[in-house]
Order: structure tokens, then C-alpha cells, then sequence
């Protein structure tokens, strides 16, 4: 009998349970996109704000609901640029893979005016006090870059910046530590790109005064090839990514030579004994992230 | 997933250690931090949690297709809840001064997360045999951890071991070694120890 | 007055003296899960506070009508008192996982913003210990044998009501250190779920200072028969959790006068 | 990226060297100038300065065992933050140079009463140093108290060593006499008798409040009028209990001294003198006087025990104290208040530990809720 | 005479240190005027604002007091030359404070003028304190903006800024600010005790410019002389002189305003909308030179101090001149000198190259020894709270620095971190020494806008 009771009290709670869930369940029924949780699962996870999100659950939830391009995140590459299109059921458009490219190239012993400088051993708070080295441009060489990176692909070598293109994932993190706005994240068309590697500003003379290495703008390499610009005030050549061409290297090779800072100016350019290596090459039409560059030892800061 | 996933064999083993459900997952810290003042309370928990985990995975894996995703959780609570009844009415009978004493934390195991996790990442997907091994990898593994702290507690906090003295007379009892405070201190430095241990391995294990 | 000061007891003892989550480890998956941050801990314990609540009211009913044993149900079926008791765990996870989704559900449509920053902890909550433990201390009360006056509902809710403040205060004190431990330079190994464990044995151990107020609160509250007090004394909350002091070995009893006393 | 530093500073030119052998200046952010009077070190000195009457005292008072209490503790200490701090890969001596291990050990010791075995000063060293310090990270980010961490362990743990019974030495007369409720109000008689086998005088009260709860209140009022001891010697501190905490005089001039020094912040012992003064009166109005007059319970509660000690050197632990001024009015009264309520409604006679860590606890979220309004009010929005 | 009771402050604020002062080194030396030196360098940009363009070309004559600089804009200034001869190729420099601006360097040639003549011509000789109704307000503001004034004391803020009509902030008090509390600078100091006629005629001209009736001019009461001999000059002007505590950062224009009005300006906001102009002494000179004399801000008197200088000095200097001049002419470093700071050792800048020039807002040159910046090794902060004590603020600057150093912005936002003025309390009075200023500054720089 008490066996029954129970049973009967089970079935009756049970069934009074179910049918008021299954109200609520209509009754408070709230639309949920699930494909939001689904971009979270094909995220890597890394949280490192690449994207430009706060974290990866939020660039998902920007992806479904605001429509964010799916192809943000640096970590994933292409492969989850392509799950998340699966999922979103668009179409990726194919971009150019963006590294960092320091523009500075002078090392240690090549800058000029230098003090001593006592206090946080940070770019930032040395960026902060004057005359820690002559040029108020070039890399200080603290490495806040270096700490920043989570891929271990930016290191301070001889007191200058440089990334390790084989780890790089162009994440952006440097761009956006560096006191200086010396890294710029420049579109990689093919494995080795071009980049001015000075960022100084100044008269010729007054950059001779602070470091060996400077570009003093001269403008030769304008005058030789047209995919340098300047800029308004700029005594800096800009490189016209846009045009740029990987064919058109004699114009540039005329450019490089013309320049009178030899070691600086173009070091983003492939030396001439890497460039003959390389120039039969096939030039990818899109580079993958996973490219590797061959001239990480040579003077390849681009 | 659900296919070419690991085998019966792999998934017991893995619970001892690897997936030790206490040191890895941080399942199940109630009745971890509530029984393990002696050895003997211990490992009637420990008993008590792989009857109930082994049988509710076994008959989750059962009706595996018959369950609803919304409703599923529920149902796994409930099948739990019986089999903790069964667990607590044997214990009851068989060994009473023990169920006294464990008082509250034998009902408690309803909602000890050990079980709900594995009926829910293991059980639910997988064929009987697996989920049974699962279940008995895991259970052994949480007897394990219950196990070391229970050790250490007794040890320390009464000076004996499954209640025969091991230590010699005059060793002073650790008073706060029976204690709230000592489970929480012990758990925690514990914790550590595997942490760091399965640090050291990690890294002896990469540079090889 | 005199079940007033009964209830003022309950409260004290489930919120600080035996704290749910120092003293009987439950709650301790969210205890260390949501404690990183003060705020969401704060909508961690309303929202434990919440649930218990409504399972203790809801427990109270089912424990006191239909599965203690002479529940009326019983009476009323089969006109005469039969233990259900047997139902009482199903009974109670049922109530539980079902009040709980409901009141998620419910707060998830009309209450968007308070979903966001609490409901979020209410899944979770269907297993924790806590509720469980709560429910299972009233039916302790509740389902008494023949003699003994069965808890009303009012004491049933004060208990709930504390034991979820009492959760409330630990996981806040817990998140507060915890904030400030983001900023400290804790070992690699112990970071996370092993420092909270150290930090709240710290916690659990100053909670003991108050082992023995609420005997104290209860002699003030109805002030005791002179001579009754006196054997009462020794029933004292400090000295049960204590080992056994054993005349040869060194005597563990803090409350040593008393008991030279008692010997003597 | 240190390394790098490291060598930038090593090839740097000089710059515009002046006229001769000139100086070789550098460049740093401001201030460049930095008031000179007081270290961390000197902090911690600067306690143990202050510690040096208590100890004294203590010496004086309990001879050669409170030495020995003091040694093991700070021993203990020193050895425990060596130890801890080579197994976390930190250099032992970079942590030994800041004193704070052998302050942690002082303070400790000081809250210890002499019969304790040696045993139970190591382990309190230990867990002090262990659980209370290092696992947070070192100096200056331990939550709670070491001294009192450690303390809290061993007390929990030894209870016997620690609680009424380390204080007494068992033999058979004293602790018929302590325990007897008729002779227990005559302990001031006994003074030749060695101190140490005197109950301390908040177990005294303890009992005696037990007592006249327990006795009807008809037991002759001519002795419950006069104060369990008399106060003139808790405040010399010519009684039982831990060694430091005896002589209130003691305390005094080292607490002074260190709130003189700004070692220690003013408002914390002030914060819990002022609460435990106002909760004592009330304790006396609710009827809880133990017979005392007022004005004897009131002091008596100030003096016996552990609270001066507690007030000037154990709750002024700058680390486990809230940073702001207001917080630290907070802080002291919070703990006057648990200690009252410690001593007179738990099972210890004694409260100070468990108040300070309690308050310790809570410091984060005081320090949270105290944050001052900058000069001119918050930080207007950024548009 | 000294009528320091009846200003509506407290004559002090909350809070603050009391750094030793180092102020006998140079207090007692009368203001000299070194030869003009062969060369000056003149940035175009030594204000708050936009920079001055260039209106010379090379190798263009220029004379004493000619513009050489336009302003771009309302908040700029005018820069003028400050020797007479030949503007060389222009350059740029970097100032102590970091900014890299352009310069224009002027090779002296031909007649200077020079010694006691520039003393008469800045400070000397009769200087009105009546009939100044003649100038209206939108005058004077002219030719103080002409004049190329900016504010002396440091932050070189455009004077007639200040001065812009705005009848929703009426201005009630003009405060001069003579307090000087930074160690070691005593140039306010000297030109108080030297010239105190401009100073009150400037001050009753930027009462007028600004509309204002009160003129208080605080003082700290560590120079008693200076309270006397302004308050002589005041005379019956109705100019008050205040007299307030001495104590670090009282120069400091929000805390001046506390102490000597007892206002508080709200953060973020400018002493404008408390109805109060605050101008140093320095600057008050200038606006008197500027409209009576129509001559621009060439010259400004300057400390070189420290124990690292040979023999300490106040200087009379045109702008432009390098600092490394100024030290020669004070005889050279001595060995132990380890920074050269450009203005006070609380918030001064160091220098690393000494051919810097001397800008307007350069109020001295303390050439600190390596024994006064010694620092004891940076440990742990234990929380004791000097920084809390100290802060003028009433900021957790120990708070900030864990913030600042875990980046976390929730914190930093919640402990005020923008409000912080860097006055440099915190670090100074740091029994751990912590960089706190510094570590302040990073975290401002980095912290997220939102």
C-alpha cells in the first residue's frame, strides 16, 4: 500500500512538475542565438583580444549579432575565419595577412645620445622622461613589444625590436603597446615585403645628430620609384602598399641603391643575395598566415 | 566525438590520475572536504560514491536515446537521487554509527558534481561498457584523492591510521587537523603538491 | 518571545557559527568557482539565498503534508500515518532542479538585465549543496519522532534565509581577498582553487572565535534554571569537534576550568 | 627584455661631459627627491624596537622559558622564510633582508604563553611564515596576520598548550585552587606564589562570570565587589598569560613609540580601545559586570588579556590593515567589537586572535568601500 | 601689516610633505645678469598648446623683442627673439619635458643689450599702481597675448587665456601666486624681494584684464622678507597679501586656491570656474613690462641651485640660452653632481643633454649630487598608508601602483587614477620606494579611454 502511496505521490508530482515546466517553458520563452555559441566553440580561445574585442565570447556575439567581419581573429587564421562563415553561412573575403613591421633600424650602438636612465625599465615610462636617447622616434629598446607578445615572436636584440616572422601571427598586440607608434601592421602581399625602417622625422642634420642609421630624407628613393610617397610635411618615405607590386622590383633596386643611409633606408627590402634567391620564386596571389620569411638573419625588419 | 573516442581502458585509466576527478576537474570537494577526517569515513564515502556513480552511469548509458536534451540533466538528477536512497538505506542498516556519522553528506552525493559531470560528458554519449568503466576510473580515482587526504588528516590530526595508532605516543595531536580549518588547509596545499607536480612532469616530459 | 529568541538562535547559527560553507564544506563548488570578482559573488549568494529560499519553502510543504511520517496525506489515503520518508531525497532534487528552472526562466523574460548579471549563476545552483543540505536540515526538524515539536514554517524559512546569508557573507569576504590575491604574487601551483582552499581554512579557522556565542545567546535570550546550566554547559560546540581528551594523554578541552569542575 | 636594459646601460655614451672630468649624470622621472627617514627595514625595526619592553618584561616576568619561546619562535621563523622562500626559486636572503620574519617570530612569541612545549612555538613559526605569508606571495601581500595565522593554528591545534590549561601548571594545589569557585576570587592573595601557576585574568573572569550565572545570586556581595586582580598589577602585568601580552605598561610605551614613529597607524589602536571601552560599559549596564564596578570591569577588560597588546602591535600589521584612514577607524573599531564580543559570548576567554583575523578578512571589501572622493570630486566622464 | 587673517582660506590644505627645503643656497644671492651669450635657441612650442609658427626666414636680422613666432590659435603664444642678430638654420630641440619641438637659433650679432640696462628695462624704475583705468580690459588682454605671456610658474598656460571674457564664470580674485614651494627655487623669491613694484602693477593690470576685485598675493611663511616688501608695495593699493604654511605642493594652483580661498576646484576643471585666476609673481612682472612698457617676454630670471653646482645663483637670462651656459657661468658641476633637473627636484624634469634651451616656463636648474637621490632598493609595499597620508589629493596612490602595474583599469579607475596631478608626495615620503610617480604617469598613458 505504502508502496503505491509513493508511487502515486511520484507519478502526481511528477506530472504536476512537467506540466508547469512545460508552460514556463512556453509561457517564458526567450529567443536565443545559438549560433553565438557556436562561433564561441570554433574561437580559439585565446582571449587575446586580437580581434579588437574584449574577448573571444564577445567578438562571437559581435560576429552573429552586429555583423562583425568574420575574418578578425589572427590566432585562428583562416581556418576559423572559415568555420565562423560556416556558421554565419557568408561569404570570407580573402585579405592580406598583416605583420608588424618596426620602424626603426638602428641598433644599439648606432644611436646617439644616450643617458642613463634610472626607473621602470619600460618603454612606456621611459618614453616618458627626455633624453633617456637623443631620437624621440626610434625604438628604445625596453622591450614592452617583447612582454606583450604571447607568441614569443617580437624579441630586443642589441636594444632593438625585431619580429621573429616564423611565430609572428599578427595579433597586433606591439602596434598597440608601442609608446612609440614605431610598429605598423603592414600587408604581407608577399614573404618579404618593403618598409622604411626609420620613423624620425627631422631635418637630415638633426637626424645625424641623434643616431648613424637615420633616414635624413633626402627623397632619392621617391625620385626612383613611385611607390614611395610623401606625406605632407613628411620627411619619411610612405610605401604605397596598395600599388606595390613584387614585379616591379628595378625601380625599387634603383631606390635602394640611391639611398644614402644604405644600412637603414630599406632594410625592409630583401638584400640582394636573398632577393636573387628568391626571385624565381612563385608569389603566392594570397599569402597564407602560416607563410615563413628566409631572411629572418639578414637585416629584414619589414 | 561520441565514436572515436578514447576506449573503455583509456577512460578508466585516465581517471585515476590524468583526470583525477578532485586534484584535476575540483569535482566533488563537499564530501572531500567533509569526511576525511579519518580513513574509515573516508572510504565509505568513497564506497558509497562508486556505487551510485557506476550504477547511474550504467543506466544513463542505458536510456541514452531516450532522453531529451532539456530534460536531460533532470533526469540524470533523479536517477542519482534513487540510487543515493538505495546507497543510504543499505548503509543505514548495514552500518549505522557509520551513517551517523556521515550524516548529511551520504544524501549530499545527489548533488555531488562527480557524478552529474561524468552521466553527463561520458555516460550520456557513450555504450554501456564504456560509461561503466568510466564510472569505476573515476571512483577509484575519488576513493585515491580521498584517500591521500584522509592519510594526511589522520595522521596528523589524531595520530592514527583507519583508527590503529601509527604514531609514536608522544606525538601531540594536530587538533586542527580534524577540523574544518584542516581540511580546508590540507586540501589546499594538496592541491598544490599535484598542481606542482603535474607541472614538473609537464615540463620533464616537454624537454624530453 | 520565547520562539522569537528560538529564532534569533537559528538565524545566528546558520549564518556565522556554522556557517554552511566553513563549517559544513557545502557550497563549495561556487564558493570557489564565482568567487573571483565582489560583485558577482554578491549575485552569487542573492541568488543561493533566493533558490533556498523558495526549496525550503517548497520542501517544508512537501516534508510536512506528505512524506514525514503521519503526514496528513498518509492519514487522509490510507487513514493511517505511513512513512514516506523513503521519497525524500527524489522529492527534494525534483523541487529543487524544477523551482529552479522555473524561477530562471522566469527571471530570463521579464527581468533581462537581472538575468544578465545574476541569473546566469541559477543553473548552477541546481547543484549546489547548499539547497540540498538546507532542505535536509529542515526535514531533520521536521520529520521528528513522536515527542518532539515538529519545525514551523517560519523557523524552516529562518534557517534557509541565514544559511543563505551566511553563504552570501563567506563567498563575498572570499571575493574580496580574492580580488586582492589577482594582484599578489602567489605561487604558480597554488594559484586558484588552492589558495581560496588555503584562504578559506584561514577564514574557517577565524570563524571558529565563535564557537560557543550562541550558548552564550541563549542564556542571555531565557536565562537558564541555575542549576540546569551546569550539565547543559558541557554539551558545548567547541568540545564535541575536539579529540577526546583522554585522562593520561595531555587533555584537549578548552574549556578546561569547567571541566575540572564537572571531574571534581 | 632585463637584459637588453641591462645592456643599454652598460654602452650608453656618456652625455655632454662639462668642463673637465666631469660627472656622468642620468636621467630619471620625478620627484628626485625622497625623504630619507624611513625604510621598509626600518619599518620592521622600528617593531621590534618597540617589542624590546615587552620582552624585557617577559624575561623579567617568566625567566628563562619565555627566552626560550622567544628563540624557537624567531628561530623558527627565520629558518621557515628561508626554507619557504628557496622552494618557491626566490633568493632566501632577498626575503631575510626586510626583518619581517623576524618580526612575524617576535609578535608570535610575544602571544604565546611560556609552558608552551618548544613544538608548538616551531609549528606556529611555521604556519605563520607558510600558510600566513609566503603562499601570498611574500611580504606586503599576506591577507591575514602571519603571527596570528600561526598562533590560530597552533591553538586550534594544541589547544591544551594554549588555551586556560598552558597557562596553569597543572599541580595539584593551583589547580584546585583556580578551579575551586570559592578560593577562585582569592588569587590575589597568592601573590609569592610563582606567577605562572596563576589562571590568567581573563580566565578568571571567564569563570567568574560562569560562576555567579551558575551560583545564586545571593553568594556574599563583599567579595564579588573587589576585582578578581587587582589592576594596578595587570597593568604592570605581574600576572599570567601569553609572555608579551601581560604588562599593559609594556605595550604602552611600545605602542606609543611606534604610533610616534608613524610605524603604526594612530586610528587602529585607538579605533579598538574606543569600541572595546563603550562595549565593556554596555556589557556592565546589560548586566554582565561579573559584579564589578564599572569602572573595574572596564579596566579590567582593558588591561588583562591580550587587547593592548592586540590594539598596538598585532592590529597595526600595516599589510593586513586598510590602507586608508577612515578604513582604519573601521578597521579598530570592527575589532574592539569582536573581541568583546569573543571574550564574553565564546568558549575562549580570550578574543583578540580571532578578531584580528576575522577583521583581517574583511579588509579588502573595507578597503573598497572606504576609497576617498579625490579633491574636487571623481574624475568627471570622458565624453 | 601682513594681512594673512582676513583671506577667506585656511592659510593651508590637507594633506602634503615638507621635502627640506635647500632654498639658503641661493636665497640670499641677488638676481645677476650674465653676458648675452653668443647663441640662443628659441622652440617655438614652450606653452600649453598649439606650437608658434615660424615667421623668419634664414639668415634674417632680427632685434631684441622681434616676433619670430605667430601664434596658431586661441590657446598659443607668440614667441619673440631674445637677442638681436642673425636667425641661423632652423632645427629642432627637446625640451626637458619631453615635447620635440622645432627651434629657431639666433647667432647674437651687433649691440646687446645688457647688465644693469636689461635689469631697468625688465624690473627697474617707476612702475604705476594708479590710473591704470586707461587700459580696458580687451587692451591689456591684447598685449599680453602680443607680449607672448605665458604662465612663469611652470605649466607656461597663455596668460590671456585666463583673461577671455565669460559671464557665465565671472572672475572675483586674481590670486598671485608667489608661494615657490619646490626646493631650492628661489627666483620668484629674489624678484619679489627685487622688484616688487611690477609685480603689484602687474597684478592690479590682470585685475583689471580680468575683471576682478580681490588681488591676493600668497606667499609661503618661510620668506618673511618677501611678505614684508610685498606688503609695503601693495601699499594702499587694496592688494592683500596672504601668508601660508609652508608646505609642499602649496605652489600648486589648486592648493593655493585652497588655502588662500578656501575654494575647491573641481577635478578636471580650471580655476576659471571657481571664479579665480591664479598667476605667478614671475608672470605678473611680465603683464606690468607688456602694457606699460609694451616690451614682450624676452628675459625671465632663473635659479641654478644644488648641491651639485659650484657656486649657486639666480640669473637673469634671455630665452633661448642652452643650460649648459647657465651652468658654466655658475662655475661648472661639481664631481658628485648626478642629475641636472630643470626646475625643482618635487617636479622637475632631468636633463640628458645640457645644450637644451631655456624655455619661459623654466623657473630654475637644481643639479642634484649623487648622495640626493639616493634610494634606498625598491621592496614590497606593505601597505602602510604614507602615501594616503601625504597624497594632497586624497588619492591611494598604493592602490594606483598595484593598478598600474597589473593593468588592471577596473581598479585604477575605481581608486581615481586621473586624478592624479603627479605632484610627486607619494613618491617622496615611499618608505618602500616605490617609482609611484611614475609608475602613475604609465598607467595614465596607458589606460584605455572609456
Amino acid at each position: 500500500m505504502i508502496i503505491i502511496l509513493a508511487a502515486a505521490t511520484m507519478l502526481v508530482l511528477a506530472t504536476f512538475m512537467a506540466c508547469v515546466l512545460g508552460w514556463a517553458n512556453v509561457a517564458f520563452h526567450v529567443d536565443v542565438d545559438p549560433r553565438i555559441e557556436a562561433c564561441i566553440d570554433a574561437l580559439p580561445g585565446a582571449n587575446c583580444g586580437g580581434c579588437g574585442y574584449v574577448g573571444c565570447g564577445e567578438y562571437a556575439e559581435a560576429v552573429v549579432v552586429d555583423g562583425v567581419a568574420v575574418d578578425l581573429c589572427p590566432v585562428g587564421g583562416d581556418a576559423c575565419a572559415e568555420a565562423l562563415a560556416g556558421i554565419l553561412g557568408v561569404e570570407i573575403e580573402q585579405t592580406w595577412p598583416f605583420r608588424p613591421v618596426i620602424h626603426c633600424g638602428a641598433t644599439r650602438e648606432n644611436r646617439l645620445g644616450r643617458t642613463e636612465y634610472r626607473g621602470e625599465q619600460t618603454c612606456t615610462a621611459a618614453n616618458m622622461v627626455a633624453g633617456v636617447q637623443g631620437c624621440t622616434y626610434g625604438c628604445l629598446g625596453f622591450g614592452d613589444c617583447a612582454a606583450v607578445c604571447k607568441f614569443d615572436a617580437i624579441h630586443v636584440i642589441d636594444g632593438l625590436a625585431c619580429v621573429d616572422y616564423d611565430k609572428c601571427v599578427g595579433c597586433g598586440a606591439c602596434e598597440k603597446i608601442c609608446p612609440r607608434h614605431i610598429i605598423s601592421m603592414t600587408p604581407f602581399k608577399v614573404s618579404q615585403m618593403l618598409a622604411v625602417t626609420c620613423a624620425n622625422n627631422d631635418f637630415g642634420k638633426d637626424v645625424k645628430a641623434v643616431c648613424n642609421v637615420g633616414c635624413i630624407g633626402c627623397k632619392a628613393c621617391g625620385r626612383a620609384c613611385r611607390i614611395f610617397t610623401f606625406q605632407e610635411g613628411d620627411s619619411i618615405p610612405s610605401l604605397d602598399y596598395e600599388h606595390y607590386d613584387p614585379e616591379e622590383m628595378d625601380g625599387l633596386q634603383v631606390a635602394l641603391q640611391k639611398c644614402p643611409q644604405k644600412r637603414l633606408l630599406m632594410v625592409g627590402n630583401p638584400s640582394e643575395k636573398d632577393l636573387a634567391a628568391t626571385a624565381d620564386e612563385e608569389v603566392p596571389e594570397i599569402v597564407k598566415p602560416d607563410f615563413k620569411t628566409t631572411v629572418d638573419k639578414t637585416q629584414w625588419h619589414g | 566525438m561520441a565514436s572515436d573516442g578514447p576506449t573503455a581502458g583509456e577512460r578508466f585509466l585516465r581517471g585515476l590520475i590524468p583526470e583525477n576527478p578532485v586534484y584535476r576537474q575540483l569535482l566533488g570537494m563537499c564530501p572531500t572536504l567533509a569526511v576525511t577526517g579519518g580513513m574509515k569515513t573516508a572510504m565509505t564515502m568513497a564506497g558509497a560514491v562508486a556505487f551510485v556513480l557506476i550504477c547511474a552511469n550504467v543506466l544513463t548509458s542505458l536510456i541514452r536515446n531516450l532522453l531529451k536534451p532539456h530534460l536531460r540533466i533532470l533526469v540524470f538528477t533523479l536517477t542519482i537521487a534513487a540510487f543515493v536512497t538505495i546507497a543510504d538505506r543499505v548503509l543505514a542498516y548495514a552500518m549505522y554509527d557509520m551513517s551517523q556519522e556521515l550524516g548529511p553528506y551520504i544524501p549530499l552525493i545527489i548533488v555531488n558534481c562527480v557524478i552529474i559531470c561524468r552521466c553527463e560528458v561520458c555516460a550520456s554519449k557513450q555504450s554501456v561498457v564504456v560509461a561503466a568503466s568510466d564510472a569505476a576510473g573515476q571512483s577509484i580515482g575519488f576513493a585515491m584523492a580521498l584517500a591521500s587526504i584522509a592519510a594526511v588528516r589522520e595522521i596528523l590530526g589524531s595520530g592514527t591510521f583507519f583508527g590503529l595508532r601509527v604514531m609514536p605516543e608522544a606525538w601531540p595531536n594536530w587538533g586542527i587537523m580534524v577540523m574544518p580549518p584542516g581540511a580546508f588547509l590540507t586540501l589546499g596545499l594538496l592541491l598544490g603538491l599535484a598542481n606542482w607536480i603535474g607541472a614538473v612532469r609537464e615540463k620533464r616530459s616537454g624537454a624530453v | 518571545m520565547e520562539h522569537l529568541s528560538e529564532l534569533i538562535l537559528v538565524a545566528v547559527g546558520a549564518a556565522v557559527i556554522n556557517n554552511f560553507v566553513l563549517h559544513y564544506f557545502v557550497g563549495i563548488c561556487p564558493f570557489i568557482g564565482v568567487s573571483r570578482r565582489v560583485d558577482m559573488a554578491f549575485g552569487m549568494g542573492c541568488a543561493v539565498t533566493f533558490v533556498i529560499t523558495i526549496a525550503a519553502l517548497l520542501s517544508w510543504v512537501f516534508t510536512f503534508y506528505i512524506l514525514r511520517p503521519g503526514a496528513p496525506l498518509a492519514v487522509m489515503v490510507l487513514g493511517a500515518g505511513a512513512d514516506l520518508s523513503i521519497l525524500s531525497y527524489i522529492v527534494y532534487i525534483f523541487v529543487i532542479a524544477s523551482s529552479v528552472q522555473l524561477v530562471e526562466m522566469y527571471v530570463r523574460k521579464f527581468f533581462p538585465p537581472l538575468y544578465k548579471s545574476f541569473g546566469v549563476f541559477l543553473p548552477l545552483i541546481t547543484t549546489n549543496c547548499a539547497i540540498l543540505f538546507a532542505c535536509l536540515e529542515i526535514m531533520k526538524y521536521v520529520a521528528v519522532g513522536k515527542g518532539a515539536e515538529p519545525w514551523g514554517l517560519d523557523t524552516s524559512l529562518v534557517l534557509a534565509i541565514f544559511g543563505g546569508i551566511g553563504f552570501t557573507i563567506a563567498i563575498v569576504i572570499m571575493a574580496g581577498i580574492r580580488e586582492e590575491l589577482d594582484h599578489c604574487d602567489v605561487p604558480k601551483s597554488l594559484r586558484g582553487a588552492g589558495i581560496t582552499l588555503i584562504v578559506a581554512g584561514i577564514l574557517s579557522l577565524a570563524f571558529m572565535g565563535f564557537g560557543g556565542v550562541d550558548r552564550s545567546l541563549k542564556d542571555i535570550l531565557h536565562p537558564p534554571a541555575p542549576v540546569a546550566a551546569a550539565v547543559d554547559d558541557d554539551n558545548g560546540e567547541i568540545p564535541t569537534t575536539m579529540p577526546a581528551a583522554s585522562p593520561d594523554s595531555k587533555p584537549a578541552d578548552l574549556t578546561l576550568n569547567t571541566d575540572r569542575r564537572a571531574a571534581r | 627584455m632585463t637584459e637588453a636594459t641591462d645592456n643599454n646601460q652598460q654602452t650608453d655614451t656618456p652625455p655632454r661631459a662639462p668642463a673637465g672630468a666631469g660627472p656622468v649624470i642620468h636621467v630619471a622621472p620625478s620627484p628626485h627627491s625622497f625623504s630619507k627617514s624611513l625604510t621598509t627595514r626600518w619599518m620592521m625595526a622600528d617593531v621590534l624596537l618597540a617589542a624590546a619592553p615587552l620582552v624585557a618584561w617577559a624575561i623579567f616576568q617568566f625567566g628563562a622559558e619565555a627566552l626560550l619561546q622567544l628563540v624557537v619562535c624567531v628561530g623558527g621563523c627565520v629558518v621557515a622564510e628561508a626554507v619557504f622562500t628557496a622552494m618557491r626559486g626566490r633568493c632566501p636572503l632577498g626575503a631575510m633582508k626586510d626583518l619581517s620574519a623576524p618580526v612575524t617570530g617576535v609578535i608570535l612569541a610575544m602571544s604565546l604563553p611560556c609552558t608552551a612545549p618548544w613544538y608548538v612555538g616551531f609549528i606556529g613559526a611555521c604556519a605563520a611564515i607558510g600558510i600566513g605569508k609566503v603562499v601570498f606571495g611574500g611580504l606586503g601581500q599576506n591577507i591575514f596576520n602571519p603571527a596570528m595565522v600561526g598562533r590560530a593554528f597552533v591553538m586550534i591545534c594544541f589547544a591544551w598548550a594554549l588555551a586556560a590549561g598552558g597557562y596553569v601548571q597543572l599541580d595539584e594545589e593551583t589547580a584546585a585552587a583556580a578551579a575551586d569557585p570559592e578560593s577562585g576570587m582569592a588569587m590575589t592573595a597568592k601573590e609569592p606564589l610563582d606567577v605562572i601557576s596563576q589562571a590568567t585574568p581573563m580566565d578568571v573572569l571567564k569563570t567568574r562570570i560562569k560562576d555567579r550565572k551558575e551560583a545564586a545570586p545571593t553568594t556574599s556581595p563583599a567579595r564579588d565587589d573587589e576585582s578578581p586582580v587587582a589592576l594596578s598589577r595587570l597593568f604592570l602585568g605581574n600576572v599570567n598569560g601569553s609572555i608579551g601580552e601581560v604588562s599593559t605598561l609594556a605595550c604602552l610605551i611600545g605602542g606609543l613609540y611606534l604610533c610616534w614613529r608613524r610605524t603604526a597607524a594612530w586610528q587602529i589602536p585607538a579605533g579598538v580601545l574606543l569600541a572595546s571601552v563603550i562595549t565593556a560599559g554596555l556589557a556592565h549596564l546589560g548586566g554582565g559586570g561579573a559584579g564589578l564596578s564599572m569602572a573595574d570591569f572596564v579596566g579590567y577588560h582593558m588591561f588583562g588579556g591580550a587587547l593592548m597588546f592586540g590594539a598596538f602591535f598585532i592590529a597595526t600589521d600595516p599589510v593586513s590593515s586598510p590602507i586608508t584612514p577612515k578604513g582604519r577607524w573601521i578597521f579598530g573599531i570592527g575589532l574592539g567589537l569582536f573581541i568583546m564580543l569573543f571574550r564574553t559570548m565564546s568558549v575562549f576567554p580570550e578574543g583578540v586572535m580571532f578578531a584580528v583575523l576575522m577583521m583581517n578578512a574583511v579588509v579588502p571589501l573595507i578597503n573598497r568601500w572606504t576609497i576617498g572622493t579625490p579633491v574636487g570630486g571623481p574624475v568627471p566622464e570622458r565624453k | 601689516m601682513i594681512a594673512s587673517s582676513d583671506i577667506p582660506g585656511k592659510g593651508s590644505f590637507p594633506r602634503g610633505v615638507h621635502p627640506p627645503e635647500g632654498k639658503l643656497l641661493s636665497e640670499n644671492v641677488a638676481v645677476e645678469i650674465p653676458p648675452t651669450p653668443a647663441k640662443v635657441a628659441i622652440p617655438l612650442l614652450q606653452h600649453t598648446g598649439s606650437p608658434a609658427e615660424s615667421l623668419v626666414k634664414i639668415r634674417q636680422e632680427v632685434v631684441l623683442g622681434e616676433a619670430i613666432g605667430k601664434p596658431t590659435g586661441f590657446i598659443s603664444a607668440g614667441i619673440h627673439a631674445t637677442v638681436t642678430g642673425k636667425v641661423a638654420k632652423q632645427g629642432v630641440c627637446t625640451l626637458p619635458n619631453g615635447r620635440h619641438v622645432a627651434m629657431i637659433p639666433i647667432t647674437a650679432q651687433g649691440d646687446q643689450f645688457e647688465g644693469q640696462q636689461l635689469w631697468d628695462d625688465c624690473f627697474g624704475g617707476d612702475w604705476p599702481v594708479e590710473g591704470l583705468d586707461q587700459y580696458t580690459r580687451e587692451q591689456i588682454s591684447r598685449c599680453v597675448s602680443d607680449a607672448g605671456i605665458v604662465g612663469l610658474g611652470g605649466a607656461a598656460f597663455p596668460t590671456h587665456v585666463k583673461f577671455a571674457r565669460n559671464d557665465a564664470k565671472p572672475i572675483d580674485t586674481i590670486l598671485i601666486n608667489g608661494c615657490e614651494c619646490e626646493p631650492y627655487l628661489t627666483a620668484d623669491y629674489r624678484l619679489m624681494v627685487q622688484a616688487p613694484e611690477p609685480i603689484v602693477t602687474g597684478s592690479l593690470l590682470a585685475a583689471q584684464a580680468a575683471g576682478a576685485k580681490n588681488v591676493i598675493i600668497a606667499i609661503e611663511d618661510n620668506k618673511p622678507q618677501a611678505i614684508e616688501i610685498m606688503a609695503r608695495a601693495a601699499g594702499s593699493t587694496g592688494i592683500k597679501v596672504a601668508q601660508l604654511k609652508t608646505k609642499y605642493p602649496m605652489g600648486g594652483e589648486k592648493q593655493t586656491i585652497v588655502a588662500a580661498l578656501g575654494r575647491t576646484v573641481p577635478t578636471g576643471a580650471l580655476p576659471l570656474d571657481v571664479g579665480v585666476v591664479v598667476i605667478n609673481v614671475g608672470t605678473a612682472a611680465a603683464i606690468a613690462r607688456a602694457v606699460v612698457r609694451g616690451k614682450p617676454l624676452t628675459h625671465r630670471i632663473v635659479t641654478v641651485s644644488g648641491a651639485g653646482v659650484a657656486h649657486p645663483k639666480n640669473l637673469l637670462v634671455p630665452i633661448g640660452i642652452s643650460y649648459g651656459e647657465l651652468v658654466d657661468y655658475c662655475g661648472g658641476l661639481r664631481a658628485g653632481a648626478a642629475r641636472v633637473v630643470a626646475g625643482g627636484p618635487m617636479m622637475g624634469f632631468t636633463l640628458g643633454n645640457l645644450d637644451t634651451p631655456v624655455t619661459k616656463g623654466t623657473s630654475g636648474l637644481t643639479v642634484l649630487t649623487a648622495a640626493d637621490v639616493a634610494h634606498a632598493e625598491e621592496t614590497n609595499c606593505v601597505r602602510c598608508g604614507r602615501c594616503v597620508d601625504v597624497c594632497p589629493l586624497n588619492l591611494v596612490p598604493a592602490k594606483l601602483a598595484v593598478a598600474a602595474r597589473h593593468e588592471d583599469w577596473d581598479l585604477a579607475r575605481r581608486y581615481h587614477l586621473m586624478a592624479c596631478m603627479e605632484c610627486g608626495c607619494c613618491a617622496y615620503s615611499c618608505p618602500a620606494s616605490l617609482p609611484l610617480v611614475q609608475l602613475m604617469r604609465v598607467a595614465k598613458a596607458k589606460m584605455p579611454r572609456s
